[in-house]
C-alpha cells in the first residue's frame, strides 16, 4: 500500500527569520524535500537606478550606500570608478590606496556578517554571529573616524575620497589589525572545523563551474564553485595592481566551500591591507573637479569592482548634463540568485536556508 | 580524532565566557564618538551665510528651504541678502553631508547629536529660529580646519594630508565651548565678512578693524530691519 | 596578463564575418547588431572558440526617447577579453527583442528586469513576468516619459 | 484526634508532607488533611518549577549573554534578574490570538499539557533528603513515562496551529522525541541495574561514587538524548528559528506563548533536576543532613550550564542526521554500556547483590576506557563521507581559468 502525500507550498518570506530581509521563495516541499522554487523580489524597491537620472553625479554616491547597506565603502568604490572612467581622470595615488584600503575592511566586515549569518541560519545561536559583530563594530569605528558615519559612508566622490584619514586613524587601525587577527582566529577555530558545521554543509548544494558561469555567477560564490576569476585581479583597479594576495578556490562547490571561501578572503584582505599601510604615501587625496561635474554628451562607461557579493557593476551613460542619463547597476545579489533552482530543489528545508546563506544575499542590493 | 574540533569550539566559548562583555550599554555608556561624526542638529553661523542657497541645490533629497529678501543695506558693497526661512526637513534627512561640503562659505556644518527624536514630524523640522539660538557644536566634517591641520586653509577642496599638517589641537565638538563664527572659518574672519558684502578687495588691500567681539554690523541691520 | 577589451570595430567585423550584414555599426567600445539577430549573435559568440564569451556580466537597456539600446556586456573568462554589443530598437510601444536566456542563464532576472522597468519584452524567455514591480502595475517606470 | 501516616505509604518519606499532615490531622478529619498537605506540596512543587524557570530563562540569557561577549538583560531589578517578570507581564497583557481555522480545543490544551509533565516529573525527584513527593519505587520509569506526554502535546501544538511551519515542527519533534527515547531509556537501565532500584531516593543513596563517573557512556547519552528531548542545541530542529521560525508553537502568543516558555525552560530545569540525582549524586555531599537542598542546586546548575554551554557553541544538525546521531551512534553506545554494566554487576557485586564503593571505582575505571573507546570507535563509523582536508588558497595562475574543466 502507499500512502497518498500531497506537496506543500510554503512561503519563506518576506517575514522570515533567516531570509536576510525581505526576500520571498515560495517553495513546494514534498515532506522536507524542495520540489519547487519560485523566488519572488521587490520588496525593497527603491528605484535607485530611476532616482540616480535625477540627481547629479556627486549626489548619486549617497545613493550607493543604500544598495548593498553592508559594504557601502564597496559601492562607492563602483561608483565613483565608472564616474571617472566616464571623466577620463585618475584619482591621486593616495586616494587610490585609501579606497583600497576601505575598501578592503568594508569586505572584512562584509564576510564577518555572511559568514555570522551562515553559521546562525545553520543554528548556532548567534555566537560566531556576534564574534563577528564584535570585530565589524571596531570596523564601523574606523569608518565613523574617517567620514563620520558607520553604514552609510558616503566617502568616496568621483576624484578621490572626500578628505584624507585624521591623525589617530591610523593608530586606531593598526590596534584593529592587531587585535582582528586573534579575534578571527576564534572564529576559525569555532567554526573551520566543526564536524556538525562540516556534516550539515559539506557536498550540499553543489554549483558546478559551468553552471556558474553560464548564470553569471561571481564573487565568493564563483570562486567557491572553483572557478578562477576575481576582478582585483583579472581587472586591477585603484591600488590592486599594487598589492599582492592570494585569490582562495573551493574544490567542491558545496556550501562548505562558499563559507571557507568567505573565511579565506578575510585573511587575504587583511594581507591587503597591511601591505596598503606600509605603500601608502603622503600627497593630495582628491582631484579638482568642481562639485557639479558634466562628463561630454554620448559618454559612457562601465565600471565595476569584485564587492563583496560579487561583481557590482554601474554602466552609465552620460548625455552631457550634470545627472547620469543611465545608471544601470549590475548588482551581484541579484544575479547570484539565477542560481537558486539549482541550489535548492532537491535538497532540504534544513539545507535551503543555509544555501541562501551561503550565497550571501543583500535584499538591499537585489531589489535596489 | 573525530569530534575534537567540536571540544576545541567549547573551549572558545569557556574563554569567551570569561571575558568583558563588548557591548556598550547606552544610555549609561557612550560609545566614543569621533570629530567627524555626521550628526542631527546643523549648526549654522548666519554671519557667515550669504544665503546663496548652494546647500539647498546640492542636497540630493531636496530638504533645505532658503527664502531670502533684499535686505536693503550694505548697498555700497553689493547686497546683503536677509535670510528669513532657512528650514531643514529632518525627518527626511540622510545626513550624508553634501550640504556642508557645498557650502562656499564655512556656513553650515553637520552637528553631532544624535538623539533629537520627536513624536512629530511637525517637531522634526529645524527652523531659522532653532537654528540661530542653538550651541554651536560643528562637526568636523568636511571641515578640516577645525581639525586643526595646517596646509587645510590653501585651497578650498585640497583637502589636507597627513604630512602636510600636523594638528595643532584636539576639537572634540561633544565636549568644550561653543564655537564662535570667527573660529571656525577657513578664511580670517574680517576678509571674509566683506567678501561676503559682495565688496571685491583686492590681495594686500588694508582691511579696517570693525572690531574683533562684536557682531557685524550688517547681521544687527538685517536683524533690526526684520523686526 | 590585464582584460583585453575587443573594439567595436573588432566584434563588427567578427559578427558580419560569420553573419554578413548583421552588424550595423560600431564606435570604439562596442558594435550594434540587428535586434532581430540578438540570439544567433549571443549563441556565436559564446560558442565560437575564438571568442568564447561565457560570461554574460549585464544586460542593460537605455530609453534614448526615440530609441532603446539593449547593451550586453561580455567576458570571456579562458581569453581573458572583454566585450560590448548593443542593439537599438526603435519605437516606444510593443517592443520585443529575442531573449538570450538559452545562451547565458544569467540573463534571466536582468531581461526580466528590462521588461518591467523599460518595457522591452523578451521572446523566448518562459518566464516573462515582472520581477520588482507587482503584475498589473501600469507603465515602464525607468522610461524617460515615466513621472 | 490525630492522623498517622502508614509507613509503608509512598508519601511516608516526605518530611513536610508528613508534618502538614499530622499538624492538620490534629484539628481535621484524616481525608482533608491528606488533601491539604497534598495541595499543599503540589503548590510548592508548581512554583518551584516555574520559578525554576523564571530563573533559568534569566541565567540563561545572561550566561549565553556572557558566551557571546554581551551582557544580556540588565535592566529589570539588580542583574536583572526581575526580567522574567518582565516578560510576563508583558506576555500576558498580549491580546490572546487564535489562528483561524485552529482546533479550538486542542490549540488552548496545549499549554497546559506542557507544563503538567513537568511538574509530575518533579514530583519524585528528592531535592534534599526525604523531600520528594513521593518516594516512589518505579521512579525512573514514571518519569520516562510522563515525560513522553510531552510529544503528544507538541503534535497537539503543531496540529491544531494550522500553520505550515507549525506543523514541520510537531513533525519533526516527535520524531525525534520517539527515537531519543530508546537510547535514553537503555542508558537509565544501567543506572538502574547498579544501584538496583528504580526508586530515585534509593539511586542516591547508592552513589557512593558518583554514576556520571561510574558510567560516563550513560551520562554521555543521558545528556545527548536528554538534550535532544529538550529542543536544545545542536538537536533543536523542532523549533529551529533560523528554518521554521519558532516550530510548533509558531502560532502561539501572550499567555500560551508564556506557559510553552515555561514548560521548555522548566523542562530543562527538571531534566538537569534529574541528570543531578542519577549521576551526580543528587542531595549527597558534606553535611547534606542540612546542606543537601544547596547541593542538589548547585549539581542541577552545572548541569543547566552544560546545556547552555552546548547551545552558545553549536551548530544544528538536519533531521536526518538527527536520527542518524540517535540510532546509529546513540543505540550502539547505550547497547555497549548495558552490556558493560551488566558484565560488571554480575561479577563484582558481593553475596547479597550489594557493590561496594571499591567495586564503584573499579567500574568506573573499566567504563572510563569503555568510554573513550566506544566514542572513537562509533565515532568513527558515522563519519559518512565526511573528510578533513587541508586546503591552502590557492595562488592566482593567470589565465586563471585553469579550474574550469569539470574533472
Amino acid at each position: 500500500m502507499t500512502i497518498r502525500t500531497e506537496p506543500m507550498t510554503v512561503n519563506v518570506g518576506p517575514q522570515h527569520p533567516s531570509t536576510h530581509g525581505v526576500f520571498r521563495v515560495r517553495i513546494t516541499f514534498d515532506g522536507e524535500d524542495i520540489v519547487e522554487v519560485e523566488p519572488v523580489f521587490g520588496y525593497l524597491h527603491r528605484g535607485t537606478e530611476k532616482l540616480a537620472e535625477e540627481r547629479n553625479y556627486v549626489q548619486v554616491v549617497t545613493l550607493t550606500d543604500r544598495l548593498d547597506y553592508t559594504s557601502s565603502m564597496i559601492n562607492n568604490q563602483a561608483y565613483c570608478l565608472a564616474v571617472e572612467k566616464l571623466l577620463g581622470v585618475e584619482p591621486p595615488p593616495r586616494a587610490r590606496y585609501l579606497r583600497t584600503l576601505t575598501a578592503e575592511l568594508q569586505r572584512i566586515a562584509s564576510h564577518l556578517i555572511a559568514v555570522g549569518f551562515f553559521v546562525q541560519e545553520l543554528g548556532a545561536f548567534g555566537t560566531p554571529l556576534m564574534y563577528g559583530f564584535r570585530s565589524r563594530e571596531r570596523i564601523l569605528e574606523l569608518f565613523e573616524m574617517l567620514c563620520g558615519a558607520r553604514i552609510t559612508v558616503s566617502y568616496m566622490r568621483p576624484g578621490g575620497v572626500f578628505a584624507d584619514a585624521p591623525r589617530d586613524f591610523w593608530p586606531a587601525l593598526n590596534r584593529f589589525l592587531e587585535d582582528f587577527e586573534d579575534e578571527f582566529a576564534e572564529m576559525e577555530q569555532l567554526l573551520l572545523e566543526n564536524e556538525i558545521l562540516m556534516i550539515r554543509t559539506r557536498g550540499v548544494s553543489p554549483i558546478p563551474p559551468e553552471v556558474a558561469i553560464n548564470n553569471s555567477v561571481s564573487g565568493p560564490v564563483l570562486r567557491a564553485s572553483g572557478v578562477n576569476w576575481d576582478w582585483r585581479k583579472q581587472e586591477p583597479y585603484d591600488a590592486y595592481d599594487q598589492v599582492e594576495f592570494d585569490v582562495p578556490i573551493g574544490s567542491n562547490w558545496d556550501n562548505y566551500d562558499r563559507f571557507w571561501v568567505r573565511i579565506q578572503e578575510v585573511r587575504q584582505s587583511i594581507r591587503i591591507i597591511k601591505q596598503c599601510i606600509a605603500q601608502i604615501e603622503p600627497g593630495p587625496v582628491r582631484l579638482d573637479l568642481p562639485l557639479v561635474l558634466r562628463p561630454e554628451a554620448g559618454r559612457e562607461a562601465y565600471g565595476r569592482v569584485e564587492a563583496s557579493k560579487g561583481e557590482l557593476g554601474f554602466y552609465l551613460v552620460s548625455d552631457g548634463g550634470i545627472s547620469p542619463y543611465r545608471c544601470k547597476i549590475r548588482s551581484p545579489s541579484l544575479i547570484n540568485l539565477t542560481v537558486i533552482e539549482r541550489l535548492l530543489v532537491g535538497w532540504k528545508l534544513a539545507d535551503m536556508i543555509v544555501s541562501l546563506g551561503s550565497i550571501d544575499i543583500n535584499m538591499g542590493e537585489v531589489d535596489r | 580524532m573525530y569530534g575534537l574540533a567540536m571540544v576545541k569550539g567549547l573551549m572558545v566559548t569557556l574563554k569567551n565566557l570569561t571575558r568583558k562583555p563588548f557591548t556598550i550599554q547606552y544610555p549609561e555608556e557612550r560609545a566614543k564618538q569621533h570629530p567627524r561624526f555626521r550628526g542631527e542638529e546643523f549648526v549654522w553661523y548666519e554671519e557667515r551665510c550669504t544665503g546663496c542657497a548652494s546647500c539647498a541645490k546640492y542636497c540630493p533629497l531636496g530638504i533645505i528651504k532658503i527664502e531670502t529678501s533684499p535686505s536693503g543695506s550694505m548697498i555700497p558693497q553689493g547686497e546683503k541678502y536677509r535670510l528669513e526661512v532657512f528650514d531643514i526637513e529632518l525627518q527626511r534627512c540622510m545626513f550624508c553631508g553634501l550640504c556642508v561640503e557645498a557650502c562656499p562659505y564655512d556656513a553650515l556644518f553637520m552637528g553631532s547629536g544624535f538623539e533629537q527624536g520627536q513624536y512629530s514630524r511637525k517637531n522634526m523640522v529645524i527652523t531659522i529660529d532653532q537654528l540661530r539660538n542653538a550651541e554651536k557644536h560643528p562637526s568636523t566634517w568636511f571641515r578640516p580646519q577645525l581639525e586643526g591641520y595646517e596646509g587645510g586653509t590653501d585651497s578650498f577642496r585640497r583637502t589636507p594630508t597627513i604630512a602636510q599638517g600636523e594638528s595643532r589641537f584636539s576639537y572634540d565638538p561633544r565636549g568644550g565651548p561653543p564655537l564662535g563664527w570667527r573660529e571656525v572659518g577657513r578664511e580670517s574672519w574680517r576678509w571674509h565678512q566683506r567678501e561676503k558684502a559682495g565688496m571685491r578687495l583686492e590681495q594686500g588691500e588694508a582691511v579696517p578693524d570693525t572690531g574683533r567681539d562684536e557682531l557685524p554690523q550688517s547681521a544687527r541691520d538685517s536683524d533690526a530691519a526684520a523686526d | 596578463m590585464p582584460m583585453r577589451p575587443l573594439s567595436g570595430e573588432e566584434l563588427a567585423k567578427a559578427v558580419n564575418q560569420e553573419y554578413p550584414g548583421v552588424a550595423v555599426d560600431y564606435d570604439e567600445v562596442s558594435a550594434w547588431i540587428r535586434p532581430n539577430r540578438i540570439h544567433a549573435v549571443a549563441a556565436f559568440l559564446k560558442d565560437s572558440p575564438a571568442h568564447d564569451f561565457q560570461f554574460l556580466n549585464s544586460v542593460s537597456a537605455v530609453d534614448y526617447v526615440e530609441y532603446f539600446d539593449l547593451v550586453y556586456h561580455l567576458t570571456s573568462l579562458r581569453q581573458q577579453s572583454s566585450a560590448v554589443f548593443k542593439a537599438r530598437i526603435y519605437g516606444r510601444e510593443d517592443l520585443r527583442a529575442p531573449s538570450v536566456y538559452s545562451v547565458w542563464r544569467g540573463a534571466d532576472f536582468q531581461e526580466r528586469e528590462i521588461w518591467d522597468l523599460m518595457g522591452i519584452h523578451f521572446e523566448g524567455h518562459p518566464n516573462m513576468k515582472r520581477i520588482m514591480l507587482w503584475e498589473g502595475f501600469e507603465g515602464h517606470p525607468l522610461r524617460k516619459d515615466f513621472l | 484526634m490525630s492522623c498517622q501516616l502508614a509507613s509503608d505509604s509512598i508519601l511516608y518519606a516526605n518530611g513536610i508532607y508528613r508534618l502538614v499532615y499530622e499538624i492538620v490531622g490534629v484539628v481535621l478529619p484524616c481525608w482533608v488533611a491528606y488533601a491539604i498537605a497534598g495541595l499543599v506540596f503540589a503548590f510548592i512543587l508548581v512554583n518551584a518549577v516555574l520559578l525554576g524557570a523564571a530563573v533559568i530563562t534569566w541565567g540563561e540569557r545572561r550566561v549565553l549573554g556572557r558566551f557571546q561577549n554581551r551582557v544580556g538583560p540588565n535592566r529589570w531589578g539588580p542583574f536583572g534578574l526581575f526580567q522574567p517578570v518582565a516578560d510576563l507581564v508583558k506576555l500576558l497583557t498580549k491580546e490572546d490570538l487564535r489562528p483561524e481555522g485552529s482546533d479550538r480545543v486542542v490549540f488552548s490544551l496545549v499549554p497546559v499539557l506542557m507544563v503538567a509533565p513537568l511538574i509530575l516529573m518533579t514530583a519524585v525527584v528528592p531535592f534534599a533528603k526525604n523531600t520528594a513527593l513521593a518516594s516512589l519505587n518505579v521512579g525512573v520509569l514514571f518519569i520516562l513515562a510522563v515525560s513522553s506526554i510531552t510529544s503528544v502535546a507538541i503534535f497537539m501544538a503543531g496540529w491544531s496551529s494550522n500553520n505550515r511551519y507549525a506543523m514541520f515542527g510537531a513533525a519533526r519533534a516527535v520524531a525525534v522525541l520517539i527515537s531519543y527515547e530508546i537510547p535514553v531509556v537503555l542508558s537509565l537501565l544501567g543506572v538502574v541495574m547498579v544501584a538496583a532500584s528504580m526508586s530515585l531516593g534509593t539511586i542516591v543513596a547508592a552513589q557512593a561514587l558518583p554514576f556520571f563517573l561510574v558510567q560516563p557512556l550513560a551520562f554521555f547519552v543521558f545528556m545527548a538524548g536528554m538534550s535532544a528531548e529538550l529542543n536544545r542545541s545542536p538537536f533543536d530542529v523542532a523549533e529551529a528559528e533560523s528554518e521554521i521560525i519558532a516550530g510548533y508553537h509558531t502560532e502561539y502568543s501572550g499567555v500560551r506563548f508564556a506557559l510553552i516558555q515555561a514548560a521548555e525552560f522548566g523542562g530543562v530545569g527538571v531534566v538537569a533536576a534529574i541528570a543531578a540525582t542519577l549521576f551526580l549524586g543528587g542531595w549527597s555531599g558534606p553535611w547534606s543532613e542540612y546542606l543537601g537542598w544547596l547541593w542538589f542546586l548547585i549539581k542541577t546548575g552545572i548541569i543547566v550550564f552544560l546545556f547552555i554551554w552546548f547551545r552558545a557553541t553549536y551548530p544544528r544538525l538536519r533531521i536526518d542526521q538527527i536520527m542518524a546521531f540517535s540510532w546509529k551512534f546513540l543505540l550502539p553506545l547505550a547497547m555497549v554500556n548495558l552490556v558493560v554494566v551488566t558484565l560488571e554487576v554480575f561479577l563484582l557485586r558481593g553475596d547479597e547483590g550489594v557493590l561496594t564503593h571499591t567495586d564503584l571505582a573499579i567500574m568506573a575505571a573499566i567504563n572510563l576506557a569503555v568510554t573513550a573507546i566506544s566514542i572513537a570507535v562509533f565515532g568513527n563509523l558515522i563519519k559518512d563521507r565526511v573528510t578533513f582536508r587541508t586546503r591552502q588558497p590557492q595562488q592566482v595562475v593567470v589565465p586563471g581559468v585553469s579550474t574550469i574543466e569539470v574533472s
